[in-house]
């Protein structure tokens, strides 16, 4: 925190503020990490939080460098407020599994059987990217799931299915990886008619432009798509 | 005729305007032209029929619950006092979701009582009980506390005069002391009630969010926000009516009934 | 019907045993903090004692060793204190009648009862009111009918005049005195009044325990204690017999003709009573010798005590003139002609025939 | 001696284990062979000083703007109190995320204060400024709360005889009103403390979550809960330790104090 | 120093107005809820009159017609009511220097202040003390001081020792007989004695309104109200002047010698004020004559009452002979002779040179 400010050398430094979607936070986290070692100098703060939430704080002045939003909507909020530099360029995509809690005790096999009476199953609301994805899937199926509930975000589903009160939910691929075993994957072939795209972009406002840049070339990069495959990311 | 420095009439109207801005400032937000479309679209209406049921449900079950806890507070001296008060009150300092997370953990399929549910087929998780519970458990303290507090200031000399003229522990209670502590009851009982309008963390942690079922108010508000800031805001501005008024009231019933107990 | 206590609670210092019979009317007087309502509340069973036993009639209220302890609901004592503490959500006759619908009266019945303990108490009048709509002196009559209304087996009152005026607290008083007849009651006081009119037994406490007890006017008339004194408005002085009769420090009284001779012990501690109206007052010549403001009865320096006046009070018709522990009444006349000023010394000469002597 | 009827200690006993079964079965989840380094890795870490520096902040805020606003609400008449009490007392039943969202329409750079703030060159949103103004936000009506409650209970008796022997205004609150709600104030002031300790939604919406700048605790159990459910359960299990303490504290002052007023 | 109060609150019912000369003590006499402590406030500057205006000495204190209104703490008032009210968290030196402190003076000035006021208030030995470990007497006392160490202009009393027991009550009177003497001061109190004691003027309220004044032994002696008739221990009868004298229903009283003719104007509104010691009982025989229990210095039938007796109460050494609003004052032994008890009819004779004849 206490480095010189910017233009010190031929190399930008400073402090860099990075605003990612919440189903980020493991591999950006990492990202920060090398960016930094490869940029001595520079510190890389990262806010996470649901992606309309980092929007809002956006579009209320947030001081952000870089926003990288888990779907084109609200960057499109961002964009056409006439924050975003340039055009939102996709970096990573992420695909819905089906997330069983350990054992799988209701005995799901794919994506057909969420649609069965009786199941318990959690998905997305609509208006969040993973329930519009959930969304796309059904309407190319045919099947029709009645959930028990309709989260409000990933986070929430993950929870109900950890918990072992809902017998499976649709989350993205990332978050099964992430959940270290408290949930289970049943794939399912299907989920690649929907695939969510995660775009990243430099705003206006940024305070270190050199530094958000690099940053978002670093994540387009080799070392740094690595890292999101790593998390189960795909290539966009 | 009590007379107050002006710096403490200073700092006063600074925090008032502090606390008051916030609201001004999403009083302004709010788009006036599609104010009523918003607030009265189907969903909404759903979350606030929800919300008002949930929240009285939840307001009952916190009087039933929270005067006794209240009494035996207030009256009864036993071993451990302080750390059940503590305990007892904690759901007021613990972030809704954590304690959402530990409801899940009890009354979930997997959860401590899961078995015992199961087995007398009850199933909480992802019902309206499921909000009630979350509800309760955040606004029982509030109700705790107000009726504590009109108990400890009641004091024991009325219902000692009872009991000496023969009223049994029952009678005490229905004749005397109910009636002497109802300013307080009620105000505890309007604050319990807001308290409950207003939560949102436990519900979503908890009871899911489904419309017409599970989806109070603020998780309504909070999923109209990833696509329509302007409902979300008009339908914030409905939540912080209702609750002005509630608080309101509560300090008219207070305020009215003070008179009644005299130190 | 008959009380009988006997209780210890140290945390206040209490250690008493007293008993009521059934139909008697007892005073407890003493100083502030002596324990009186300590024990009106561990017979009424609001405060629960370290050791010791109570037993209304056949009622075991408390027995410590057995563990017995009846809640108050069951005592059948009603308390009325200083403070009416009348319900203030109820009118006045429903205040009346919460006694008796508490014990299972019917709503009719109860207010019948009710009416009829407010006319007893000449509160008829405040049926409907509100407890805030009485002054002071009306709802501790209210408060006395719902007592009653009770129907207690004791009824206990704890300084139930303390907190009226002077013209409420005659009311009650004359109220009291015609509805504790043969009833049994406890009351405390700090009143000798009351005592005298109300009481059949008189009991003083101090420290916690009862140091004197008897009817009220033989408790009044040979006070043991300057508690008691004061409250009789006696002078007391504590000395020895010696030789033929009563010697106190600079004090020397001549035995009363009444006295018999066998009561006498030599070097016994004794006491002596008398009223300030039989000391006559005199000034101290410059000579020595005294004139007296009238001709007295005794002749001799005996029955004179030397004191320095210490303050003078008017009291009604009369003056009071106070030399430390002692007074003596004169009338404004008298005190005229003696010029007296605090700090002057006079002699105070005792009427030997108003004078009680009795064994300490 | 003052009994209870028994089912109201039934129901409070039902009260109690409804309160204290989740704390039970949040602690049976936590992961005991890895509670150590969970709690402390660097990030909880962060975490934890972050929300220990921001809530004692907060809280000395609360105080000052507190205190004042209680002594408004106590010992003034002035036409509209009711209102503004009930407006003041809103945080209190507010959802935070909607509080959040309302101090982000003030303070924020687009907000109501933003233009004043920038010619300043102020920037509050999405410092640990932005944190301490959330946490005083939500916390402040408990602190107004306990004092004016304190207040009102010490009555005006004291401060008139000071007044009375040529104590001003000042002097009567420094000499005597303060330190007779001293009780009322420390509760008020731990119970602040936890609350703030505990925020999390209007903390998330206006400050966002930045590692060591603005991620409290709560935001970190948040974050958590994405990759490392052990995690969160083991640092929930924390802040429920820190507020269980905080709020013992609070009740033992407070009854240690409360023979400083009598009535 | 003088004030000059002239106030009119409605919602209480108070219009009064008063003064109180450079070095006088005023007491302030009435009965319950007469206003007398919202006087206090007033003065005190803890209410607002609607209407009205206050000056003391060259302050003015409040009018409301020129909207002046002085805050308590610059009024140079001290109050002492009837709790102490003694800061519990300061010591009682802290508490007696807390208006020396308040007015500037350093904390050593105000240390030595306050210990001599606490020595002045027979005080000196608690100032370490917390008002906790006081007993009531002790902690007014330190009230007293507190007050007087604030050197107020004018010192307001509101029943100092209402709370007081026996004990206490008689030695913060004489303190206050010390300390009042040369000071501007109200008390407000219930008790004759006070009056006497310290007041060189006495005002009566009643009903929010001064009703009587003058000095102690003249409203004493002559008191126009039965409040302050019953204070005094005097009957009052109310009655007219007829023929050459005194006449009321059923009483008809002979002049005493000193009342002189030209006062009596046939049919006025007179009233006769006389002390219960100044009255012979006797019964009334079956025949209608009457066995006075003493001779009487008056012949005939005048100056007798025919009365009812209501109740009858030891008073010291005498006993009191109630009846209705009249009292007669007789020994024991004549209570014996006379086999009295409420409800029998007895005369009443008054003697005339105890007699007070005065317009109404
Ligand atoms: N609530 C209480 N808690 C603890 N101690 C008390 C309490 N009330 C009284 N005491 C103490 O118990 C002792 C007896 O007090 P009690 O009130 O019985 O005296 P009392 O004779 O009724 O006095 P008073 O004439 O002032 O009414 C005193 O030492 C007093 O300090
Ligand atoms: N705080 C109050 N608010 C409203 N009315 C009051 C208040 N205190 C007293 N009063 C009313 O004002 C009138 C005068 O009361 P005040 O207390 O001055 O009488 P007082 O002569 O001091 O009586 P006491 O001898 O009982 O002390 C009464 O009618 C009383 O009911
Ligand atoms: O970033 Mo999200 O969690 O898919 O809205
Ligand atoms: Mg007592
Ligand atoms: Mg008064």
């Amino acid at each position: 925190a206490g480095n010189p400010p910017s233009s010190s050398g031929p190399e930008p430094a400073g402090e860099m503020m990075v605003f990612a979607a919440a189903s980020l936070s493991g591999p950006f986290t990492d990202l920060a990490e090398e960016f930094e070692a490869d940029h001595p100098g520079t510190t890389v703060r990262l806010n996470f939080a649901g992606s309309a939430d980092l929007a809002t704080q956006i579009q209320s002045g947030a001081p952000a460098d870089v926003f990288a939003s888990a779907d084109g909507t609200n960057m499109d909020k961002v964009a056409g407020s006439g924050l975003a530099a340039g055009d939102p360029v996709p970096f990573a995509v992420n695909t819905l599994t089906i997330a069983v809690p350990p054992g799988n005790p209701a005995g799901i096999t794919g994506f057909n059987d969420l649609g069965e009476p009786g199941r318990q199953v959690v998905m997305c609301a609509e208006q969040v990217p993973c329930g519009a994805a959930a969304a796309r899937i059904e309407a190319a199926t045919g099947t029709e799931i009645t959930p028990v509930s309709e989260e409000t975000s990933v986070t929430g589903v993950l929870g109900k299915v950890a918990s072992g009160e809902a017998d499976a939910g649709l989350v993205y691929v990332t978050d099964v990886l992430a959940s270290a075993g408290s949930v289970e994957e049943v794939a399912f072939p299907e989920a690649a008619q929907a695939v969510n795209t995660y775009p990243i972009v430099r705003l206006t406002n940024a305070r270190q432009p050199e530094l958000a840049d690099d940053f978002i070339s670093f994540v387009h990069s080799g070392p740094g798509q690595d890292i999101l495959r790593k998390a189960g990311f795909g290539a966009p | 005729m009590i007379q107050l420095p002006r710096w403490v009439l200073a700092a006063a109207g600074l925090g008032t305007v502090f606390l008051l801005l916030p609201l001004a400032a999403i009083t302004a937000e709010v788009n006036w032209g599609q104010f009523i479309p918003l607030i009265t679209s189907e969903s909404s209406l759903a979350a606030l029929s929800l919300s008002l049921r949930t929240a009285t449900v939840s307001t009952l079950l916190c009087v039933l619950l929270g005067v006794p806890l209240a009494l035996v507070l207030a009256r009864l001296r036993f071993p451990g006092k302080r750390l059940v008060r503590a305990l007892v009150l904690l759901p007021l300092v613990l972030p809704p979701v954590v304690g959402g997370i530990a409801l899940l953990y009890t009354f979930g399929r997997q959860g401590l009582l899961g078995g015992v549910l199961d087995v007398l087929g009850i199933q909480i998780a992802f019902s309206t009980t499921a909000v009630v519970l979350a509800q309760t458990f955040v606004a029982l303290p509030f109700l705790v506390l107000s009726v504590e507090g009109a108990l400890r200031t009641a004091g024991t000399r009325y219902e000692a005069v009872a009991a000496t003229l023969g009223a049994g522990p029952g009678t005490v209670l229905r004749r005397v002391t109910v009636p002497l502590v109802l300013p307080g009851l009620a105000s505890g009982a309007v604050l319990s009630f807001a308290r409950c309008l207003g939560e949102f963390g436990a519900t979503l942690a908890f009871a899911g969010s489904l419309e017409g079922v599970t989806r109070t108010l603020p998780l309504e508000i909070y999923l109209q926000r990833e696509t329509d800031a302007d409902a979300a805001v008009a339908l914030s501005l409905v939540l912080v009516a209702v609750a002005v008024v509630v608080v309101g009231l509560s300090y008219r019933s207070t305020s009215a009934g003070t008179p009644a107990v005299r130190q | 019907m008959r009380l009988d206590l006997q209780a210890v609670l140290p945390e206040r210092g209490i250690d008493v045993s007293l008993e009521i019979a059934a139909g008697e009317t007892v005073a407890l007087l003493g100083p502030n903090g002596a324990g009186k309502s300590t024990v009106v509340s561990l017979i009424a069973g609001l405060l629960q004692p370290a050791a010791g036993r109570a037993k209304l009639g056949s009622n075991v209220l408390f027995d410590v060793d057995r563990r017995v302890w009846l809640p108050p609901h069951r005592r059948g004592t009603a308390l009325l204190a200083q403070e009416a503490l009348l319900f203030p959500h109820l009118s006045a006759e429903e205040n009346v009648a919460f006694g008796p619908r508490s014990a299972g009266t019917p709503r009719r019945a109860a207010r019948t009862a009710a009416r009829y303990w407010l006319d007893q108490a000449d509160a008829g009048g405040f049926a409907a009111r509100k407890p805030a709509e009485l002054s002071g002196g009306q709802a501790q009559r209210v408060a006395l009918a719902r007592a009653l209304a009770a129907e207690p087996s004791l009824l206990l009152l704890d300084e139930p005049m303390a907190a009226l005026d002077v013209h409420a607290a005659p009311l009650l008083r004359r109220l009291l005195s015609r509805v504790l007849v043969g009833r049994s009651a406890l009351i405390v006081t700090h009143d000798v009044l009351d005592a005298l009119m109300l009481a059949d037994r008189v009991l003083v406490m101090e420290g916690g325990q009862i140091v004197e007890g008897g009817p009220p006017a033989q408790v009044l008339r040979r006070p043991r204690s300057r508690f008691t004194a004061s409250l009789a408005g006696l002078n007391l002085v504590e000395g020895i017999r010696r030789g033929d009769c009563f010697s106190a420090p600079g004090f020397e009284i001549e035995c009363p003709p009444e006295a018999s001779r066998d009561q006498f012990r030599d070097g016994s501690q004794w006491l002596a009573a008398f009223p300030p109206s039989s000391v006559l007052v005199s000034v101290v010549n410059p000579s020595g010798s005294a004139g007296p403001t009238r001709p007295t009865g005794q002749a001799g320096g005996r029955n004179v005590l030397k004191v320095t006046v210490t303050d003078l009070e008017p009291r009604g018709d009369r003056i009071r003139v106070g030399a430390g522990e002692l007074a003596a009444d004169i009338s404004p006349a008298e005190a005229a002609d003696l010029a007296l000023r605090p700090g002057q010394e006079v002699l105070f000469t005792v009427d030997a025939l108003a004078l009680s002597l009795y064994p300490a």
